[in-house]
């Protein structure tokens, strides 16, 4: 079941080298500025300014979602897939900002409009893993989508995941919609949207500063960037212009802030003052967190791991056992339980059947049979 | 009686009274102005948007989302082209999330040729809309049509496009809007803006009663028995001239108004042509890709061996633009004289 | 020949009444900041530090272009044209533009990419305002589009200038390619684009942002927007929270100011120094320009003069008057010349013919014969 | 043999070197990429535009204006809905201005099924594509059309869409681009960028000599007599198969690669379904107001008294989305034994 014609996204050796592709090119000059010199800044403190409890949930969420998303990737490479992408190297800011979510249906819990790297996110706010896993396996029994959609595009009513989409930013259109019902209705549910430095090059990034700001009229909506440099195989400053992606905001009137997304404490302090102010100004606040990408783009680009970043994950460990918190042996022993039970999930989804055909026809219209409008008597 | 101006906003106000529409909003849909066309003047949940298509679309998503029931003005379609991506997101919502998110929308937007709006207020979107799946496309061609199918729209489940042609946008209607008041003028009195200062006023609602005109069903306005003649919007009451004037000459012809487009009423389409053999479907959108030659389709696909000529379409010339002057606008899109010709010419076919 | 079915933009009768609708609403309490709050501050100093040519002459051409524009409005009332649109209100900012700009054809000049208020600059370029008035009556002989077009939609390629077309801000996704051409040109051409204030809340006008400023790949590119503070009956004010429009480009990098448009004195002279950045640095340089909206958004707002803006050039001709430029006698004989003149252009006009039916075929390829391709033998 | 991306290369290279392309951009079109799909490595005139879809459309807008000669990548076409309103003024520039501004631009896009590249790598645009009046539109099936027809694209005074079949991107084609090596693997050592470092890598260009296939020429790949199938890009191979397949089932087929969808050799339509009396149309976008509903429609109005059957379309389901699971994407475009069955059922429709 490997893919039959897949496409590269960028060259299949430079991710098996465990790099990042150069931005350089064979007929250019170097560019002004290499993205290495962007590289998030490994500036944690030793301090852990959070509650010892608080500290290890984030460390067991970030592992889990990494290696659901290691499996994803074994998925994928054992053809058990055929595409994927996810959130590996994010895990920090997106556990931070799980465990700060509201999380119900309806406009008095927080609304949530992801791109395609939040599985940890959604892990910390207890989702399942199996469902990622059978999504991924694009079973019938997949919750998101039914097998009709790639990995990582979750959606989920019951908590106000909206469906991830694939195109890049339109999900920045829609979150002050969801924002101004909250804004009317009061309560301190927010809206919250992420999405990657690339895709604010898109109009549909301005459309939601525009809309979260008329006077009078803001939103309370958290809007997120998670930085990581690059946009497939394009380093972010060889196509814009912009120094930090925050003070786009700012002749917006609104709150920003540039942070470091690889350190899962500064997100989750920053985060939270973001998310108080948010929910009780009732005004958008803009983050910019700065994060790296551990496993390439996606699966096009080969998914193989790569050296040239910092692993939040690695760094927050060696942090956690300089203060005695975790051993290096309880963490290994996490990653090992965690490994093994979500390569049990996959041998569970593998059993599953794929959706049959004809449910093509689920799900047009809310409230109508499936099928066929152009089906005749005759077939 | 009504205008369909005045029939839109009699819908929305009995939506936001009684069906729970939250908000009306779009560019210059709040007051003072209430519409470029005064469909929305008066209403108490309009607002002014910014100028963003996009920003406007997507507002209405995120609406619906969170449980509102948005109805969002793109100011002419013309300046819809850029959010069809968003359209088709809205379209497949539902479906991409396995049945888990509806989105409970309406977007209105004029339509159409008539009003020598150039090449930037003459667009049709029916052909367009009609090839995103995961819509409901609505077009009256009567005020009474626009008020009841507005109420449908304003209580489904699942996003409606609502094009409103713009050249019948003033003709009164024939039939009263059940509360309506009956003189002439009274209505105007009672909800259309007063030129001056409009700070101090309030639209007089009457109270009129919903009407059930379901999505999905055709009206026949004109029964016949020799030719078939589809159409919606615009071209419909031209059609209905033509297939009056035709009946002096011996042709006479069954008019159907096909009001929704999608999901369209092919029965009464099927037993129509059925019966007269002949079938001209009229609109005015670009003849290339067009809707009609859908219906064109469906026809040969489920009534080739009945058809006694073939079927055919009188629709816009394939031309970059509606051009300004007069002569360019009436040798682009179909006037009453065309649509004649053409039914006369498709009765007088030999089979 | 009166519109058969006019839209209408603004109450008629609030245009009669020589006011721009007010924002107020019946519904709505007022809003935070009312539009009256930004009119444009009258600042202008006694002193005119310019040649006194130059001032004569931009002078004339504001009041040439105020003739055209009061002309096409009468054809309009008159029923000799379906629609109008245009600039009067604007003629400082935009004589002092037209007189800056390096007019010809190709890169070695400058690209204009119009919005359609800019008859002024036409003029000021040198343009006749014949074109202008054979296109409000939509005849076969106007010379921007054919007959096809609203007024105020210009098209010359011998000097640059990119077809007006209605969709708003659509020319600021554009104007970076010109001007991409003209950085690998070399020489001086710059290119320059116009727009509104409302319609800087389309994702174009980030685009614009966007392209103009790539890292190291910046593009000579003047762009402008014409604050009037008004989207056709909507206040700046009431849909968007940017206090100043040239911040939006802060973020960027790029050189921004905010000027008084209604002062062809500092518009010119502000205009020079961007003129002259962009010429030389070839980099892009945002100026937004605080101008008046005389005559109400177009025809379908009634098109009656409004007695609550500034008058650029009543306030010009004070001035002039004032340091011994002008008289009152010779400047009402210029406008008294320039309207002769212009009624005289529009009875030319009126007895040209419209184009014929048939035309709708030409043009739609370069270089191939005017023909409806469906067309069959028999007909 | 060149696969279609290395003969999109080899065009692109002859046309910077020749026919005066000065840009090729868009998302990771440049270096180190050179395109999601390779078809852009090696190049001399590549750069890596933002992302941001509106933006490259109006760059290769301004770009053609100025006298340079773009060719602009929509990275996948399901990511070109957001453009219709730039494309649409693309198309009536030159009309608008009525004559004088004219834009040589080339806009090129994978397009169709076939990868398992569910809702958002699977869309069709040539349904949209082809309701634009002022483009041309193209479709190769092979990579020596795809070479030929992009070198016509590149001299072309119009704006033109080339719609690039992804299915069909890494299939290698069966004659030789003239100036290709003849012998496997020569033409990848030459222009296939390395795995690994690039940074000092250049291609080898061989000496390529330009190959004329005007656009708006169909080409019959396989003459027959008793059923027309009219098909482009993915589905076109599968109607060859299934027409070589059927000729052993006593059906024999004539099959024309559309190749240029707009304009369109109407010629050759016609009087191959002259010739055949029956017809099927094959393409992959969504059914409704789709292509070839237009190619049926102009079947009926010019050949209704020659029909001995009616003329037929396979299409797309009308769903919102090819879902990504094998089942779902087999169950919504049409499939080789879809094609195979819908010939055979042509074939036998009585008169
Ligand atoms: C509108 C659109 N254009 C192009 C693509 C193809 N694409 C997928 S991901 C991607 C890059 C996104 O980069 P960024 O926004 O930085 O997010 P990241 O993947 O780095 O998290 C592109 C170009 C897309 N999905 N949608
Ligand atoms: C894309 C688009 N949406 C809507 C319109 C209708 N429209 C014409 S002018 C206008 C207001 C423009 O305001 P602004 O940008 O401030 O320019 P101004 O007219 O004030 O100079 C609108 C909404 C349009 N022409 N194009
Ligand atoms: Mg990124
Ligand atoms: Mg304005």
């Amino acid at each position: 079941m490997a893919p039959p014609f897949p496409w590269v996204y960028t060259p299949p050796a430079m991710a098996r080298e465990g790099k990042n592709p150069s931005p350089s090119s064979p007929t250019k000059p170097p560019k002004p500025s290499s993205p290495s010199k962007f590289k998030p800044k490994i500036t944690q403190s030793d301090d852990l300014p959070l509650e010892k409890d608080l500290l290890l949930r984030m460390h067991d969420v970030m592992v889990k979602a990494r290696c659901l998303e290691e499996r994803l990737i074994a998925m994928y490479k054992s053809g058990h897939g055929y595409f994927w992408i996810g959130g590996p190297g994010e895990e920090a800011f997106n556990t931070a900002l799980g465990l700060l979510i509201k999380k119900g249906e309806g406009p008095a819990y927080d609304y949530l409009h992801f791109h395609y790297r939040q599985s940890a996110t959604l892990l910390a706010m207890g989702e399942e893993p199996l469902g990622a896993i059978r999504q991924m396996k694009n079973t019938a029994t997949d919750p998101y989508s039914g097998g009709r959609n790639f990995a990582g595009h979750f959606a989920k009513k019951a908590w106000n995941v909206a469906p991830v989409s694939s195109p890049i930013e339109v999900q920045y259109s829609m979150a002050p919609g969801t924002a101004w019902v909250q804004k009317r209705f009061g309560g301190d549910g927010i809206s919250i949207v992420t999405g990657g430095d690339a895709g604010t090059a898109e109009g549909d990034f301005a459309t939601c500063l525009v809309w979260a700001s008329r006077p009078g009229k803001e939103v309370p909506l958290l809007i997120l960037v998670t930085n990581n440099r690059w946009g497939i195989s394009t380093p972010y400053t060889d196509v814009q212009g912009v120094e930090k992606i925050s003070d786009r905001g700012v002749a917006f009137g609104m709150r920003t802030k540039t942070i470091d997304g690889n350190d899962p404490i500064s997100a989750y302090l920053e985060l939270k003052e973001a998310f108080e102010y948010v929910r009780t100004e009732r005004k958008p606040y803009l983050v910019e967190a700065r994060v790296s990408r551990l496993y390439g783009h996606s699966s096009a680009s080969g998914a193989n791991f790569v050296t040239n970043e910092a692993d939040c994950i690695a760094q927050f460990e060696d942090r956690l056992i300089k203060k005695g918190l975790l051993t290096r042996q309880s963490a290994d022993a996490l990653r090992a339980k965690y490994a093994e039970e979500l390569a049990e999930l996959a041998r569970q989804a593998k059993e599953e059947p794929f959706p049959e055909g004809s449910t093509i026809w689920e799900h047009v219209f809310k409230g109508e049979p499936a099928r066929d409008p152009l089906a005749t008597e005759e077939g | 009686m009504a205008n369909m101006a005045q029939a839109v906003r009699l819908a929305l106000h009995y939506a936001e009274e009684h069906l729970g529409v939250t908000d009306i909003f779009g560019e210059d849909v709040g007051p003072p102005l209430g519409g470029v066309f005064t469909c929305t003047q008066g209403l108490k949940t309009t607002w002014n948007s910014p100028l963003d298509e996009r920003g406007i679309i997507g507002m209405a998503m995120g609406i619906a989302m969170a449980g509102g029931r948005p109805v969002a003005e793109i100011q002419f379609c013309d300046y819809i082209y850029n959010t069809i991506d968003l359209l088709k997101l809205a379209g497949n919502t539902l479906w991409s999330s396995n049945g888990q998110w509806n989105l409970p929308m309406v977007v209105m937007t004029p339509v159409g040729s008539g009003i020598r709006g150039s090449i930037y207020h003459s667009h049709s979107f029916d052909a367009s809309a009609t090839h995103i799946p995961g819509w409901k496309i609505v077009m009256p061609s009567t005020p009474l049509d626009a008020y009841g199918l507005l109420l449908s729209a304003c209580q489904e489940q699942n996003p409606v496009l609502f094009l409103i042609p713009k050249a019948l946008m003033r003709i009164k209607g024939e039939e009263l809007i059940p509360g309506e008041p009956s003189e002439d003028k009274a209505l105007s009195k009672l909800i259309d803006a007063p030129l001056g200062d409009r700070t101090q006023w309030k639209a007089q609602w009457p109270a009129v009663q919903p009407v059930s005109i379901p999505l999905g069903q055709a009206k026949t306005v004109r029964a016949g028995s020799q030719l078939t003649v589809v159409s919606y919007g615009r071209t419909l009451p031209m059609c209905l001239l033509a297939a009056n004037a035709l009946a002096s000459e011996g042709v006479d012809a069954e008019v159907i108004d096909l009001r929704t487009l999608w999901p369209y009423d092919w029965a009464t389409i099927k037993a129509s042509v059925a019966k007269t053999g002949r079938v001209l479907y009229v609109n005015e959108d670009t003849e290339v890709t067009n809707f009609g030659e859908h219906l064109i389709r469906r026809t040969t696909d489920e009534l080739f061996y009945k058809l006694l000529a073939p079927p055919k379409l009188l629709a816009g010339k394939f031309v970059p633009g509606i051009g300004l002057a007069d002569t360019l606008e009436a040798a682009s899109v179909p006037q009453q004289s065309d649509i004649h010709a053409a039914m006369k010419k498709l009765a007088a076919m030999e089979p």
